[in-house]
């Protein structure tokens, strides 16, 4: 418990965390401080290649096992199933219209990659090596929570979200899928020789990049916070923090039935856990405009972000160690 | 220098649903548009900008096109399907155009 | 499709005023604004371009509103106390807009 | 506000004539303009956009003058004298301007 | 030759080469991946930049030899001669307009910068170090093709394509060639002491970089085939295929001529059988609007580039390694 | 005095200087070399976040003694008081209007902070070891000059130069300030365990980012150059070059006063010598419109930058060299 407690306030000391904390601060404080919109692309592609491509160089040295599909299946019924549960606790919570509420539910049961990211150094830091293919079940988990987030509306009210052509190619071939997938089989493909190849450039940078990105995401975050501060109600904020421990124990439960090792347990919960707040929001966009973003952008952003970054993870690690006597 | 009547729209949509409408453009016979950047905005729907963004979940774009008077209710019948049900901003203007064989 | 007469105000002011003018604008009533980049521009006080530049010293923007006629004065007012003393460009266009309950 | 007739011409063309077309403007007489982005566009030649392009070649600017009625002759004979083998586009609109002595 | 088919086979399962795919095929898959225009062209500064220092500091530890010079004259010939051969075979073997087939000549006379790289990255591997200044003769060869194309339209139509002022300057000093050159000229002055400086900035992350600018251009590739696929007639494909061996043909005999080193001789024939996709299309656009871009785009950067860079370059450093007995 | 001109040569061709020269030698010679605007940023962003975090960490190694806080003090106290003597020196130098004269004057108060990382670099070189909090003093130093030249217009035209609401806000939290202090500040409270996770991100690269940087600085310098150099009549020169000499000397005595390193006085000396050509530039074109950019971004960025570059950092070097006994 102790070694917990001293985990989390380390967590808390992690560049990482101080950068997104900066970025807040510099939002609230209403400096002109900014990453051009390029770079911040620049920045994500980077960090979506560079997970890929070493998720995929690890599962070529260390081999794939059986738990590999179970692992993929697990991530696809978790992103199906989540936004369900998501669902009626907002309905049971808050005030929010179904449309809203079905919106917000679909980001729960997709993922933020860079939440992956900061529990994968937490891992590495804590001397768990998750499996490499996390990164596939990553991806995996991106889409169906758009499905399911269109069905629920279309349940509720069938014609507000007839399913427009197109849209499921959209969604499945999304710019952040393509690539991490992409990169995670060429990783795969080229295995030890391609990662000494780009080592220098993935790895050795990694930390650094991740604490622009993340200073970038503080800005972002600030500001959606600052200007749409209103949206917050209570059972909304609390909410963004409940729904994530629920989807952690969800990633526990599906992690330790599948047998993952104490590192994969952690990053299942984390995946859980975390809400998208690239993919999804873009397809709500489309298939729901009449949905509010800054609900699910704030939420997604300012409140469930930061809490897995601050103090979720080393709590789903403290579980994971002390569930799998890791 | 001989210019001929035309009609400009200035469509500033959610770039998310810029390929639609082009789509939607194309189908209704326009074949010629412009499409500007747009870094921030401003409307009933509150304040965005794309500072730092890295999706394009609030990014607009504005796509110009130039038409003859007479396609232009044909225009704007396609841009308005498109934007119905999103935020966005519809406008007309008259203006003049050198070789009007291009449109 | 039914539109309805609008103006169009087109303000091209220095990026570093551009904030200012965003709240004075605000402030007149005028809460529907698109602002696009600009890359470059020339003009009395010579030419400048945003290439390569770290600062947003002789950088410009773009700040387009589209209002209801009677709406423009106040507009122009507003955007004018906000560039008078500064460099820039202030300019208003006939249009026609739909979805007219928007402006 | 005391506003002014003039005319803002816009002309959207290659990137790599930029520099060809400013040269031809300043020598017609107009020494103010504005250069705006593009990012993407479609005409008579297909489809092009700049996303990932290494090169400015399918790039298009679109450069905005605002000049009083009586120099628009001489902009699009010189505007002309530059796109008329490329592609592109040229439109004249009607626009009131604050501080005519600007233009 | 059971060595040169490993060699490709290994080639063709590099990253970069793995990471161009990727990019097609998001492209033809329609996926919105993209690479924001200020990163590519960020990226292309970085590999000028790194490539034109190493170049140049190679030279400085290495000294310079008799066949410098001979080699900047060698590929200025090429530059110019090539043009001409490659209009003579386009008349022969498809139906384009003067203009058009002008056009693409002049970017067949020219270099691919990216192709250069992927040349030396084998070069490399395959345990040749290549003369330094070959960079200095990529740079060369860049602008003379220009004006050869132009002069074939003049002698067909002389009224198309006066040469205007300020066009020979703008060529020259094309952006590409002044940031390879200058650097160039830098690593040379600075030498080791320079290239001890940024080494960890231009070298160990090299490979990294390589392989998202290929990625972009796999994207940007891929894009344009599939708007223009109607411009490829077999006609065009061919020569898009043919054109390359000749030039690496007419850059082998020039390379043994000279006397290059085994490596040497690979980047000679590289540069030949390289299709120009920055600076030609630019100075094209400028100087004969009427040629269609989709043509010359679509065959230098869909035909050509991956053609070389997947069985092209293993075949030139077979020919090269026999031949130089290397 | 040998060992001076030594080192200045090897100063004049290090990578660093030599990219800034080739910059300004594609601007003039109007070759169409650009670094995207959003790239130039992110250099930019690069740069103080590594050089802030730097600066904490080594503060965090070496801790803080009494110096740190009478250092912050010489920071403010010169940055108020330069652009008076800045300001004198105009008035009899040139014939500004008071309005351009304020403007140049505070700009010579504040601070460029790339000029500050290439006398970092020197003094390294040199076998230095400077303050670590040295960055703190130049984020000091980049405001409180604007204040004085508001102040200088405000004394001699009240009427042009009333303080607008939020300008005081905007100038202190200054988006480089921001994250110059955030990073320095990160830096230090992650000390060694941080600088140890981004270091291969933060040190390795920093110079090659350096050049890229200075090749953009060369490119706009040039620019500027090329475009303005009718402003710059030979009093304005001169100023360009004799205001950093005396800044230099107050940036001495304020380092000797206050007992630093021969690396810590060589810093301020360069700061204090320095002239913005970010931040001031921006708040004069809010607070002082009427002044003249041309002005005084030829001056800081056209001449002064340029002269500390080359000649400056290593008389001040030498200087503290030669009175620290270092
Ligand atoms: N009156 C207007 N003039 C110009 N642009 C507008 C106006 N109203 C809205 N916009 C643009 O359209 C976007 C969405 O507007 P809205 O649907 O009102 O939230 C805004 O962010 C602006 O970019
Ligand atoms: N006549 C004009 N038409 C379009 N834009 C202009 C015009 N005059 C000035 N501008 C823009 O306004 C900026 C400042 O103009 P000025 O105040 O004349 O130096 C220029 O850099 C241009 O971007
Ligand atoms: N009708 C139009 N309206 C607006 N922009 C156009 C129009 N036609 C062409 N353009 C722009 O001009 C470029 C070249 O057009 P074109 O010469 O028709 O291929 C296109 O890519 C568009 O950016
Ligand atoms: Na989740
Ligand atoms: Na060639
Ligand atoms: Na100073």
């Amino acid at each position: 418990m102790q070694g917990t407690l001293a985990l989390a306030m380390d967590n808390l000391t992690s560049p990482i965390i101080l950068f997104f904390v900066l970025g807040v601060i510099a939002a609230f404080a209403r400096s002109d401080l900014s990453i051009p919109e390029a770079i911040a692309k620049g920045l994500s592609i980077y960090l979506l290649f560079a997970i890929g491509f070493k998720g995929g160089a690890s599962v070529a040295s260390h081999g794939v096992d059986g738990t590999l599909a179970l692992s993929l299946l697990a991530g696809l019924v978790l992103s199906f199933a989540l936004p369900v549960i998501a669902y009626a606790l907002l309905k049971g919570m808050t005030r929010l219209s179904v449309t809203d509420a079905a919106a917000v539910a679909g980001h729960y049961g997709s993922i933020s990659i860079v939440t992956f990211v900061a529990a994968s150094s937490v891992a590495t830091t804590a001397g768990l090596s998750p499996e490499g293919y996390m990164v596939a079940v990553a991806a995996v988990m991106e889409a169906p929570a758009i499905l399911s987030a269109l069905w629920i509306i279309a349940r509720s009210s069938p014609a507000s979200a007839e399913m427009e052509e197109g849209l499921i190619r959209e969604i499945l071939l999304n710019g952040s899928i393509v690539l991490l997938v992409g990169s995670f089989l060429i990783g795969w493909i080229t295995g030890d020789e391609g990662l000494t190849l780009i080592e220098p450039f993935i790895v050795a940078p990694f930390q650094g990049v991740l604490c622009l990105f993340l200073l970038d995401m503080g800005l972002v975050a600030g500001r959606g916070l600052r200007e749409a501060r209103s949206v917050l109600t209570p059972g909304l904020f609390a909410f963004g923090v409940i729904m994530p421990l629920i989807g952690s124990v969800t990633g526990l439960g599906a992690g330790l039935l599948i047998g993952l090792s104490t590192g994969g347990v952690l990053l299942l919960m984390t995946l859980a856990a975390s809400a998208s707040y690239i993919a999804v929001p873009a397809a709500m966009r489309v298939a729901l405009p009449e949905a509010n973003p800054s609900i699910y952008l704030t939420l997604s952003l300012g409140v469930t972000f930061p809490f897995n970054l601050t103090l979720g993870i080393p709590l789903y690690l403290a579980v994971a160690q002390t569930l799998t006597g890791g | 220098m001989q210019t001929h009547k035309a009609k400009r729209v200035e469509i500033v949509i959610e770039a998310v649903m810029e390929e639609r409408l082009s789509t939607a453009l194309i189908k209704a016979g326009v074949t010629g548009f412009t499409v500007l950047p747009v870094i921030s905005g401003s409307g009933r729907s509150g304040h965005w900008s794309g500072e730092g963004q890295v999706s394009r979940v609030g990014g607009m774009v504005s796509v110009n096109c130039i038409v003859r008077p007479d396609r232009v209710d044909a225009l704007l019948d396609a841009a308005f399907g498109v934007v119905e049900r999103h935020i966005g901003v519809v406008s007309v203007m008259d203006c003049e155009v050198l070789r009007a064989e291009r449109f």
